[in-house]
């Protein structure tokens, strides 16, 4: 049966094609219409597929589609194939889906855009190379994709490429991508050096052939694919560049930095599990740098005043999150918390999109308070969201970032330290955005008068997407209700064919998903126990940043040194300025004027005179006139055949 | 019959007076001559081999040598035409351009 | 037949048609003044012996009397090596004219042709394409600029219509698969089978080609009087000049006898003998060309130029290619 | 006897032509020595048997190629007196030293040439047929029929490129380029 897959990542880059090549010759509304149409066409198309898969019987569930062949070089062979299983569908319709709403979205956002139309080039051309990296069926193909949404998150971020910070914050991004996309290249190098192969079946089939369970080659391998997803994803060390990517436009923060791009570092560990359960050495450090970067970014955001880094930081933390389940061999528990995420971060950044709308341009809380009235629309979808990512019960948030917490504690690789770590990141993401939202739309307005009056509810085309992103927000948690809850988890029991580290190594499946060994009523008590916490947290909240607005200004002045680290994000830029840059600012330097200047420059420039000295010396041969050189062309004809006549 | 190698060196001769035309004369029109008569005496040396060997490809040879030369005497002599019209001269001295 | 008999009868063949072609150049410009008295209404030289029959000898005493003056900026070499080298490719041509069929003398079968030459045509191409050089030489070393100019056009002429003069024939040898003129004349037994009927595009060519040729009017610009004094001819005199003249007329008896060799059946004719056949042909061929040098104007130069270019050499490929399309049908 | 004397005759001609040709300074003169040598050369042709090859060498060089030539030097109305200027008299001895020593090397190559008689093939030319129209045009049309074809583009190319070349531009005249 045919599928037509390519149909899915076709129509994206046909919509680029056609932007781009007519650019700036379209009316505005024709643009939208190419890339809405292609996209949200590409999701239609998806969710079509998506059906068809579900038709499938469980265990036989993969379309596989070769489209041609890449690279036939002797042995090696890459074909451009896509494959759809379950763990790509669920990104493909949460990307195709999630990127059409911010199509829609960005409409209304952009419209008074200069580069309306190079926008949505970039936007398309991000969601062909997204789809193709979450399609892929082998790493090159996968790199490929990876290498592209690099490329466009670069693009989108200098969007305004004529604001310094917004040009800087692209390249700092592609820069600090790079590193990470250098280990992911030497981990594909090694796994192919090992395996002869790139292609996800061929690796994970023979993979327990090749590598010794906890190797060290294994190891070296995930954890440069892991140093890969740290740069992708955001995390520690390699985070730096997440914050300053808000320099682009609100619907990018939100499509690239939080809901899809982003991502692509859990899905490729969750694609990779294979790989990673045979390697619990970097399981343990993806498990401690995805919580460690959780609860570094969840303090960061206590004290950040600028809204989308607050949404900034939370981004970093949730990925941290997914992490920290994919450490502890929940990868089902991981891609389910990147669906929510995705849905309701997604609203978080188009809600702030649409409050910066309203203000007209204005990023900092301070100057914000009370929108509540004038953006009943934003106020409300952005409250849901709110509670989604708090984790407030029968939201999506709850039942994701629950599944986490308690893979965390029960799963094999997990601890109660782990467990313990999450569950005060949690409660700080309930403080903080809970701040956020009594900062912005709560109290008095602090705003300009000017601004004041300008105040307004963004148009249809905005909110309509927002209320779409609510009700996911809300019903999205709804297809992985756990066991304890009365649920079946059939999110997991849906990924659970992809998952086949778990029931093919030398773990036996059943201990790790049935988390044996743990009673349901702990599992509830730990439930109820984090719950109420948070309810705490959002009390604090509000009393802090609603009640009793001195207070909170007091306490940051007792603990001003706690808040200059907090609010200088633990001066991280500053140290790798100091570690990494200037060093390499002053080698450079160094190479420069002295090595390059005096050693390289001496031996050209001395080859040159050399050279010129001889030439000068040869050039009188090089009169310039006929009769001389063909004389020469006659010496010549005489060496040559007097050497063959002596010969 | 005169032996095959008084041709060849007949025709030697011809081509070595052709070379020496080349490298000594100043004038344009000479030069091409002298690298006519080099053709020629090329010619005299394939058809003597033609003889000898009792093959009348060298004719052909020489044949198509011809239809070269004509050729080459059309553009060359139009070249020399268009030099004189811009320097006013035809002497192979005079155009040292290439130096630079 | 020994090898001396060889050499004596092909001794005197040279002899008997060199001096035959001689005295029909003399006799020929006593033709050329008669005829065009005649088509002129005017009497011509009739005084010099019976019917003015000796004129061409005293033209030509007078001629050698007269003082034979040389510029002093001629190039003294070219400037006396041009008539001859005008003069004696004409001459040349006759080497390969059969003039009659084989007759035995003595015993001895004898070809009435200097050389059965099997590439007869190639070598009339040959020896005609050198004909060019005495006009030029004598343009050039004349240092006069009318003869310098006459030089550049009688050899630009030349060039161009040769094209077509060339073609023309391949036309008939395309027919007859054979470049010898002996074998081309026996093709032509018949009266109808003459290549002018044959090829009567070709023919028409061929003459228009041959006037061009010989520098004849209507296409004798090289000596227009009117523009360029008379051309290459201005500073030459005496037996120089005579020399010119006597080459332009053996260059028509030249063409003619090739005319009637390769069109007009050659020899070919009942009753006569062949050799008079020969020469009653040859002597009509010299008459059309005066009546045409008595009827036609002369061209100017561009359409000269223009009418070789663009009338004949398309019209002779065309030919060509018809022919040849018919051969393979 | 005859064969030699006229072979040496020819020969003697030939080069003779040729060394006066790069001796004249006036061109014209030149061009009529190359064309003795020519017409001479034309006489060894069809000693060689080369008929067809001999006529082709009169009309295509006697013809035409060197009417060409005389043709442009009238053009230029060159005289021999824009060649002014000695060349250093060292430099002139080493050329002919140079050409002579090439000529001694080509003759070192004939002497050691062993030149087969191709007594074994019994081609299908007759001794009377060598060098005929009709064999040379059997080969051209048959075996070297593509070469043939070629060389008539390349007439065609080169009469083009003539053209193109001596054409006076009309710009010129306005004191253009």
């Amino acid at each position: 049966m045919n599928h037509s897959l390519y149909l899915i990542i076709l129509l994206p880059l046909l919509g680029f094609l056609l932007n781009g090549l007519l650019l700036g010759r379209l009316k505005k509304g024709f643009v939208s219409f190419i890339a809405c149409a292609s996209v949200g066409l590409s999701f239609v198309w998806g969710v079509k597929v998506f059906f068809e898969l579900l038709a499938m019987p469980e265990g036989a569930r993969a379309i596989q589609e070769t489209l041609f062949t890449w690279i036939p070089a002797g042995q090696f062979q890459v074909d451009f194939s896509l494959l759809f299983d379950p763990l790509s569908s669920v990104m493909v319709l949460v990307v195709a889906g999630v990127s059409f709403i911010i199509h829609i979205y960005s409409i209304g956002y952009m419209h008074d855009d200069p580069g309306f139309g190079r926008y949505f080039t970039y936007l398309n051309l991000f969601v062909f190379a997204m789809l193709t990296l979450v399609l892929a069926d082998n790493y090159l193909l996968m790199f490929v994709g990876w290498e592209g949404v690099g490329l466009c998150s670069y693009l989108l971020i200098g969007f305004w490429f004529e604001k310094k910070s917004a040009s800087d914050a692209g390249k700092k991004a592609f820069i600090v991508n790079r590193i990470g996309d250098f280990g992911f290249l030497i981990g594909l190098f090694i796994i192919f050096w090992q395996v002869g192969s790139l292609n996800y079946a061929d690796v994970f089939a023979r993979a327990p052939e090749v590598f010794a369970v906890g190797g060290g080659v294994i190891t070296a391998a995930t954890l440069l694919l892991f140093l890969g997803a740290t740069g992708k994803s955001a995390q520690i060390p390699l985070f730096v560049w997440l914050p300053d990517a808000m320099e682009g436009p609100t619907p990018v923060s939100a499509l690239i930095h939080a809901a899809t791009m982003v991502t692509a570092g859990v899905y490729m560990i969750a694609r990779s599990n294979v790989l990673f359960m045979m390697a619990p050495t970097t399981l343990a450090v993806v498990a401690i740098v995805g919580l460690a970067t959780a609860l570094m970014a969840a303090t960061i955001a206590l004290a950040q005043n600028d809204i989308k880094r607050v949404l900034a930081y939370s981004t970093i933390s949730q990925l941290g999150y997914m992490f920290a389940a994919c450490g502890v061999a929940a990868f089902a528990a991981g891609i389910f918390h990147l669906m929510t995420h995705a849905f309701f971060k997604a609203l978080l950044f188009l809600g702030s999109g649409s409050v910066i709308h309203a203000m007209a341009g204005q990023q900092d809380m301070r100057y914000m308070g009370g929108l509540k009235k004038q953006q009943p629309a934003t106020f409300v979808t952005f409250f849901i969201a709110t509670l989604a990512i708090a984790g407030i019960p029968g939201f999506s948030g709850f039942f994701s970032k629950d599944e986490i917490l308690w893979k965390s504690f029960s799963s094999d690789f997990g601890s109660p330290i782990l467990w313990a770590v999450g569950l005060f990141t949690a409660i700080l993401t309930a403080f903080y955005m809970f701040r956020l939202v009594y900062l912005t739309f709560y109290g008095e307005g602090r705003m300009d008068n000017h601004t004041k009056a300008h105040l307004h509810e963004s148009p249809k085309v905005m909110t309509v997407p927002l209320m779409v992103l609510a009700v996911l927000s809300v019903i999205g948690g709804y297809v992985g209700i756990p066991h304890v809850l009365g649920g079946s988890n059939r999110f997991e029991q849906f990924l659970h064919p992809v998952m086949t580290g778990l029931h093919g190594g030398a773990d036996t499946s059943e201990h790790v998903l049935t988390s044996a060994g743990h009673s349901a009523g702990t599992e509830l008590t730990l439930m109820i126990g984090s719950v109420v916490l948070i309810l705490i947290a959002i009390y604090m909240a509000y009393y802090l940043y609603l009640k009793n607005i001195d207070l909170a200004g007091r306490i940051r002045n007792n603990l001003s040194g706690v808040h200059a680290l907090l609010h200088g994000k633990y001066f991280v830029d500053e140290i790798y300025g100091a570690l990494i840059i200037r060093p390499l600012i002053n080698g450079s330097l160094f190479l420069w004027k002295i090595i390059d200047v005096f050693v390289i420059d001496g031996i050209a420039n001395g080859l040159a005179s050399i050279v010129g000295d001889i030439s000068t010396g040869v050039r009188p041969v090089q009169t310039g006139t006929m009769r001389t050189y063909a004389t020469m062309i006659l010496a010549g004809a005489v060496v040559l055949i007097g050497y063959f006549i002596i010969r | 019959m005169i032996p095959i190698a008084h041709y060849l060196i007949l025709g030697g001769l011809l081509f070595a007076i052709g070379a020496v035309g080349v490298i000594v004369s100043r004038n344009l029109i000479v030069m091409f001559m002298s690298i006519e008569l080099m053709l020629n005496a090329a010619n005299l040396a394939i058809i003597a081999f033609s003889r000898s060997l009792n093959l009348m490809d060298g004719h052909v040879f020489v044949f198509l040598i011809m239809a070269v030369a004509a050729a080459e005497a059309a553009v060359g002599l139009a070249i020399i035409i268009a030099i004189f019209r811009n320097r006013e001269t035809i002497n192979a001295d005079k155009f040292n351009l290439l130096r630079r | 037949m020994t090898l001396t008999a060889l050499a004596i009868t092909a001794m005197i063949k040279v002899i008997v048609i060199i001096s035959v072609a001689l005295l029909g150049v003399a006799y020929s410009t006593y033709l050329e003044r008669r005829l065009l008295g005649i088509l002129q209404h005017r009497i011509g030289p009739i005084y010099a012996g019976p019917y003015g029959l000796l004129q061409p000898i005293a033209d030509a005493v007078k001629l050698i009397f007269k003082e034979d003056f040389i510029p002093d900026n001629v190039e003294r070499v070219t400037y006396t090596l041009a008539p001859v080298i005008m003069f004696i490719p004409a001459l040349l041509t006759f080497a390969v004219i059969p003039v009659g069929d084989t007759i035995t003398i003595m015993g001895h079968e004898i070809e009435l042709v200097i050389s059965d030459l099997n590439i007869g045509i190639l070598y009339v191409f040959a020896i005609t394409s050198l004909g060019v050089y005495g006009i030029v030489l004598a343009g050039w070393s004349s240092g006069s600029k009318y003869s310098l100019l006459g030089g550049i056009r009688s050899s630009a002429q030349m060039i161009s219509y040769e094209i077509a003069y060339g073609l023309s024939i391949i036309g008939v040898v395309l027919l007859a698969g054979t470049l010898s003129l002996q074998e081309l004349v026996a093709q032509q037994e018949s009266f109808f089978s003459w290549y002018v009927f044959r090829q009567p595009v070709a023919f028409i060519l061929f003459v228009v080609c041959a006037v061009a040729e010989t520098n004849r009017a209507p296409f004798d610009l090289p000596e227009a009087e009117a523009e360029l004094v008379a051309g290459y001819l201005t500073e030459y005199s005496s037996m120089k000049y005579a020399m010119f003249f006597m080459g332009e007329y053996a260059n028509m008896l030249a063409v003619s006898s090739v005319a009637t060799t390769i069109f007009l059946g050659g020899w070919q004719g009942p009753f006569l003998p062949p050799v008079l056949w020969f020469v009653i042909k040859v002597f009509l061929c010299m008459c059309v060309y005066i009546w045409i040098r008595a009827t036609l104007p002369r061209f100017r130069y561009d359409q000269l130029m223009n009418f070789g270019w663009k009338v004949l050499f398309p019209l002779a490929l065309l030919n060509t290619m018809v022919t040849a399309l018919i051969k393979v049908l | 006897m005859l064969e030699v004397v006229i072979f040496y005759l020819s020969a003697l001609i030939a080069i003779g032509g040729a060394v006066l040709m790069i001796a004249q300074r006036n061109p014209v003169a030149s061009v009529l020595y190359l064309i003795v040598s020519l017409a001479a050369q034309a006489v060894l042709y069809i000693q060689l048997s080369a008929l067809f090859v001999g006529a082709l060498l009169i009309i295509v060089y006697a013809g035409a190629i060197l009417v060409l030539f005389l043709f442009v030097i009238m053009l230029l109305n060159l005289r021999g007196e824009h060649f002014e200027g000695q060349d250093q008299k060292v430099g002139r001895i080493t050329k002919y030293v140079l050409s002579g020593l090439f000529f001694i090397e080509l003759v070192i190559i004939v002497r050691q040439l062993a030149i087969p008689a191709r007594t074994d093939i019994v081609s299908a030319q007759t001794a009377t047929d060598f060098g005929g129209v009709e064999p040379v045009a059997e080969l051209l049309y048959t075996k070297y029929l593509f070469p043939f074809e070629l060389t008539s583009v390349l007439l065609l190319v080169a009469v083009v490129g003539a053209v193109v070349m001596a054409r006076r531009e009309k710009s010129e005249k306005q004191g253009g380029v």
